[in-house]
């Protein structure tokens, strides 16, 4: 799985030995480890609330696929735009961590109003009117989500226009799984994007399967990224479990959009750690092999605990000499399964900052049952 | 309104239903700077029945997008605009292709203010040129509105005159809240109906109908081309000492029950005339309200006249076989005045 | 049907709603060469809730296929099978998901006999797990058959119980013409439905209402999950001495008007329940139905009750708060008794 | 606008130097020249029909683009299926005619059946329930097009798909102006072709404009062949003024499609000769000039006038010998506008194949009120 590079446009641009990982300095190595433990952690924390039933709706983990979020996000301005679907819950509260984690003007969710939702109580955003990820937040610049897979990008794509009309220099990162490039709207937003070299990054999460569905019978290709060829804009790969790859490969399409070049695809290889959803965990697990018929989805499962995107941060953290090998091991949250864990796994200040959330929602109360008649028109129902 | 060939320079200056649509445009691109509009063919060609000529020439292809024809697209990305702070007017070259689009209407504009409890409204009118009795055969003729009537969040307009077309574009283009506006393509040029449209300030309040004609013996409530055939069957019942009351809806949702029930309260009978497909139509809509609202006062079944349940087919004679005609409203008129 | 731990062999075996549809859907299967099935995970998953659970293994990835997630894709591709002789069952994965292969339903499959004159019909099923009352939120609890039935060509069909999901199932992939199956993904798994259902030749005609209670002060027609809501409140109002007479219509097109006819000639009272929102929902045509079939025999104004306007929400009290409950169903029931 | 192939997956298939075309014996190249006649009279024919106000309903003229159709139906077996839509009038009756113009057994619409459709008869295979090209036949293999650009082509997968589970080996060629590839059902329908090899040929006719939208507002790269990259699928371009070079591209993509190698596309350069529907020719010649500011659209309809079909293909063949010199200039249609054409500017057998339809048709009934409320269902109305 090795990343590769295809684009019949960048030429020099990727032609750089440079990579933009080689400016982050020890600090930001760091802050990128942590956090990806907060996303994890968040997950796991999820996964645990809703086997003890205090959760309702369908959880899709984002367990393994963190570096994938964390490494897009961590090179955005504050005023870029993201695009979460349901397996970014994270990405809802780490849009613009990298300016802190509590700054007010942070342009991310607050981790008490996205346990709001998760908690489908008052305090979400949304008022708990639509499930799970189907939330956003104009302010923070995050785009509702809604379950029509792909649906959010021409949304984005209108989005980034309006901006550039306003003088704005906004880029806008839209996630998806690979299963939802098959969808006629993902083709009418990524060609309306190349046609006006619209700030457009395009997340292709591959993670092998959508649903039950493996990946020869969603595409003829072996990378997703090959997509990118029909709309004449670059298609990159990046290895999902590298947060440094990701930061690498998103931030070249970053700043290729944000220059004016237009819109760019990033297939990210990954893997799910369960099912598709916390429902589908038992029957995933007996999915027949994939077209390659040696690896069954069990093996598959495996491969991503081997690599998972902790444990593949901390090998480089260690090799740059920015954590001892004695520092990484002391959270041990990699490579296990999620109630496999306890909050000693994770740093404190990351058990801390998510138990703020939790705390906060399970304390807020639910909405009125009168709002479900509210807002379906800006002024009233006629 | 001499027809004399000396203009008259302070004569009140007559003109046809597309040119009401398109001053209402112009004038609001020009005062609300934040106002994109989207369509296939709607900027170098002006729009497939010349709407929006003149208006990239005016207004730049960065404000008046010829997009692809990705009806989805359109929709998605205004979607994305209004959610940035634009209003957006997009075309459908013909109201029947919205079916492509349907899915980002229906679950994504129309949702978005109610999902967001509020937080982001959706400043977006799509208009086409809509309906039958032109022989434009099953995908130029439709008259679709019960999809989206069905579909909580969005407002449907349909005028039927040039003056309407002005003051119901202005209004559902200064709405918070998606507008669909149907535009009557077989009204846009017809000299007849000709009429002032109003100047900068000219609006009509959306939810407000119209009494096209006032009566005592029957209600008809109806809007688009069918408010002519209404009044012309209302004149031949007339001659027959009948006299209906025809009410222009002009806007479905939100609907102007209160002139509805006025109306029925006065006259006790109630027809609803429209050319959709009958099953789930508007017409049946109608019925049921008035049913609920007005039961005491009906002294005859509300009933409705529409299309059959079929497309709309190609052939004169088919197309006119399944819908509703003057000589059908007259016979279903009769029928319920001597209920 | 004793309850007792030695299972009695001749006692009749009791399935659940899925097992019927399922049981349809196998031997139908197996009856029919030509029958293909299609749709985003029924094959090495056996679809989100089992209900295609086995039918790969058993008849080839040829003819059930594992699609993409392209709605439109697979409603297209079923009409191309069709027009080249096949019957094909295709897969939402939530009923919801059609509003993405909208254009190729309504505009499409619906209207291809008619356009060809009779030349083509389409053999085709469209089925997928609809309704509310789960907190499956706006996307995951729509009953949207008013689009469909609006939509000239298609048939729609909801079943309530074990049996009429078998019967109608198989009815619907015998019959020539396009059906909308909407499965109610509450009832799937209900153990207090569950019954006999039939064995290989188990069918149950389209457009055949089902009385599932008999009264005489009020008639009700309802589908669905309301049924067992209108039932429950029948039970509550016959403790008050109103006896509620309960339609359960299986099929919305074709309609079986003369079983309403009926009831309402005896009951000289109407209501409507559906889940959809209410205006040009299936219960106000129900209303205008009646109204114009059964004014003489009405004794209080037909009326119905539905979702409000609005989308389904997501917490479960403002679920409810939208949807019609066994209270609203009680309380309008009494209104319109005594009216 | 040199022909260019450029095909991720065919290599050595394209690798051979004996083409298609090479393969035609004299017979087949006059029959070539004479089916391009009759293309261009029959839409010479119904532009002239259509002024004098014989014809209801808009036209959407076939003109300069017919060596698109006669090539690509040349090769096609009978038991291949075909889906015309608005531009491609002539295809409907042209459809298998190598097989003999009259041959009842020809799986092709009977010129007089489509006349009955354009005069809205019904005699029409639709009984005029639709209108201009919106008919199809399943005995004939035609598939019947609707409004919606890029309908078809999922049916068309669908047909084919059929037929393979039937142990067929018919292709389908799909028919679509360059515009309607920005449909969503464009994409879901070749990635589905794509991904079960279905032999579906998906012929793009760029006459560089849809309606009044140029080609570099619909798509970001030159050449629409170029769609197919994103699927790996072969995409290779035609010389549309071409008929040898049309057949020679669509003949290769389609053994590649019966071999069971799957879908590709074809693109045709080529022109408009008018505006885009008859109602439009005088908005059209005030198109403003394409992104090459140097050509005005009026400029590319004399471009189109100077490459018309017929010429090229004539010059083919007085350079094989199969014409003389003075044969070639026998019947002189090319490069005038229509109504500059007079029957003696086509062969006799033409103008009498076309007129037998013309008579069929104005002789034939309409169809009776009635008709308009039957046959919404199988059985009756509900
Ligand atoms: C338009 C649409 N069709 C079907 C679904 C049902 N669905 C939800 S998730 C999913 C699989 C998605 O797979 P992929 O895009 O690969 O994302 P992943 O879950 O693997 O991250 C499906 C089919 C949907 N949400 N939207
Ligand atoms: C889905 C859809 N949207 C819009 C239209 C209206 N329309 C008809 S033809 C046309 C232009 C087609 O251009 P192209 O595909 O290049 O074909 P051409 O007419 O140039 O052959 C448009 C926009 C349509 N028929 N279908
Ligand atoms: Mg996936
Ligand atoms: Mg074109």
């Amino acid at each position: 799985m090795a990343s590769t590079v295809s684009s019949p446009k960048r030429g020099t641009d990727t032609g750089a030995t440079q990579r933009p990982q080689d400016l982050l300095t020890k600090e930001d190595h760091l802050a990128v480890l942590q956090q990806l433990y907060l996303a994890r952690y968040f997950d796991v924390r999820l996964i645990k609330e809703k086997r003890r039933g205090r959760l309702t709706g369908t959880l899709y983990s984002s367990h393994n696929q963190e570096a994938i979020l964390v490494g897009s996000l961590y090179g955005l301005k504050s005023t870029d735009w993201i695009s979460p679907i349901h397996r970014d819950m994270p990405a809802f509260f780490m849009k613009d961590m990298r300016e802190g984690w509590d700054r007010p003007s942070r342009k991310g969710m607050s981790i008490e109003d996205l346990c709001g939702q998760v908690w489908c109580k008052a305090t979400s955003p949304g008022r708990a009117r639509d499930n799970w990820s189907h939330i956003g937040s104009r302010e923070h610049h995050i785009i509702h989500s809604t379950s029509m897979l792909a649906g959010t990008i021409p949304v984005a794509a209108g989005v980034v226009y309006a901006d550039r009309l306003n003088g704005g220099d906004a880029v806008v990162l839209t996630y998806n799984g690979e299963g939802s490039t098959a969808q006629g709207v993902f083709h009418e937003a990524i060609n309306f994007a190349a046609v006006h070299k619209l700030p457009v990054v395009t997340i292709i999460e591959n993670n092998f399967w959508a649903y039950g569905t493996p990946n020869h019978l969603e595409y003829s290709q072996e990378d997703f990224a090959r997509r990118a060829d029909g709309y004449g804009i670059p298609g990159t790969v990046a290895d999902g479990q590298d947060v440094f790859d990701v930061y690498d490969k998103v931030m070249e399409a970053v700043e290729y959009a944000r220059s004016g070049k237009g819109p760019s695809i990033v297939e990210c290889k990954t893997y799910r750690a369960y099912g598709h959803g916390d429902h589908d965990d038992d029957r995933a697990a007996r999915y027949r092999p994939t077209v390659d018929e040696s690896v069954t989805y069990r093996q598959m499962l495996e491969m991503g605990r081997q690599r998972d995107p902790i444990s593949v941060a901390k090998k480089r953290l260690v090799e740059l000499g920015y954590l001892t090998a004695e520092d990484a091991t002391r959270y041990a949250a990699e490579g296990k399964h999620a109630t496999q864990t306890t909050d000693e796994d994770f740093p404190p200040e990351v058990v801390d900052y998510i138990k703020r959330g939790v705390d906060a929602a399970t304390q807020a109360a639910t909405p009125p049952a009168e709002e479900g008649a509210m807002w379906v028109f800006r002024e009233g129902q006629p | 309104m001499s027809n004399t060939l000396t203009a008259d320079p302070s004569a009140p200056i007559k003109k046809n239903y597309l040119t009401g649509l398109k001053e209402a445009i112009f004038e609001e691109m020009e005062a609300n700077p934040n106002m994109v509009c989207m369509g296939e063919d709607i900027g170098i060609l002006g729009g497939a029945f010349g709407v929006t000529e003149g208006l990239q020439e005016k207004y730049g292809s960065q404000r008046v997008i010829d997009m692809p024809i990705s009806e989805a697209c359109i929709i998605g990305a205004a979607v994305g605009m209004a959610l940035n702070g634009k209003t957006v007017l997009c075309e459908m070259q013909f109201i029947d292709f919205i079916s492509c689009g349907f899915d980002q209407i229906v679950n994504m504009m129309a949702t978005y203010h109610y999902r967001t409890a509020g937080e982001v409204s959706m400043p977006i009118v799509i208009r086409g040129p809509a309906g039958a009795y032109s022989g434009g055969a099953l995908y130029h003729s439709q008259m679709n509105e019960s999809w989206f009537l069905n579909s909580p969040g969005i407002k449907v307009v349909c005028p039927c005159t040039p003056s309407d077309a002005k003051g119901l574009m202005r209004a559902a283009l200064r709405d918070p809240d998606p507008v669909l506006f149907y535009e009557i393509k077989n009204l846009y040029r017809l000299g007849k109906i000709e009429e002032e449209v109003g100047g900068a300030d000219a609006i009509i309040p959306l939810g407000k109908a119209r009494i096209a004609r006032k009566g005592h013996d029957l209600t008809i409530a109806t809007y688009g081309q069918n408010v002519y055939h209404c009044l012309d069957a209302a004149g031949v019942l007339s001659t027959e000492g009948i006299e209906v009351e025809v009410i222009d809806l002009r806007s479905l949702k939100p609907l102007d029950m209160a002139t509805i029930q006025a109306s029925v309260a006065k006259t006790n009978r109630f027809l609803a005339v429209n050319e959709a497909p009958m099953t789930c139509g508007f017409a049946g809509e109608l019925v049921a309200r008035v049913t609920d609202t007005c039961f005491e006062h009906l002294d005859a079944p509300p009933a409705r006249l529409t299309r059959m349940d079929t497309p709309v087919p190609w052939a004169k004679a088919l197309e006119l076989h399944v819908l509703p005609s003057i000589e059908d409203i007259v016979r279903e008129a009769r029928r319920l005045v001597k209920y």
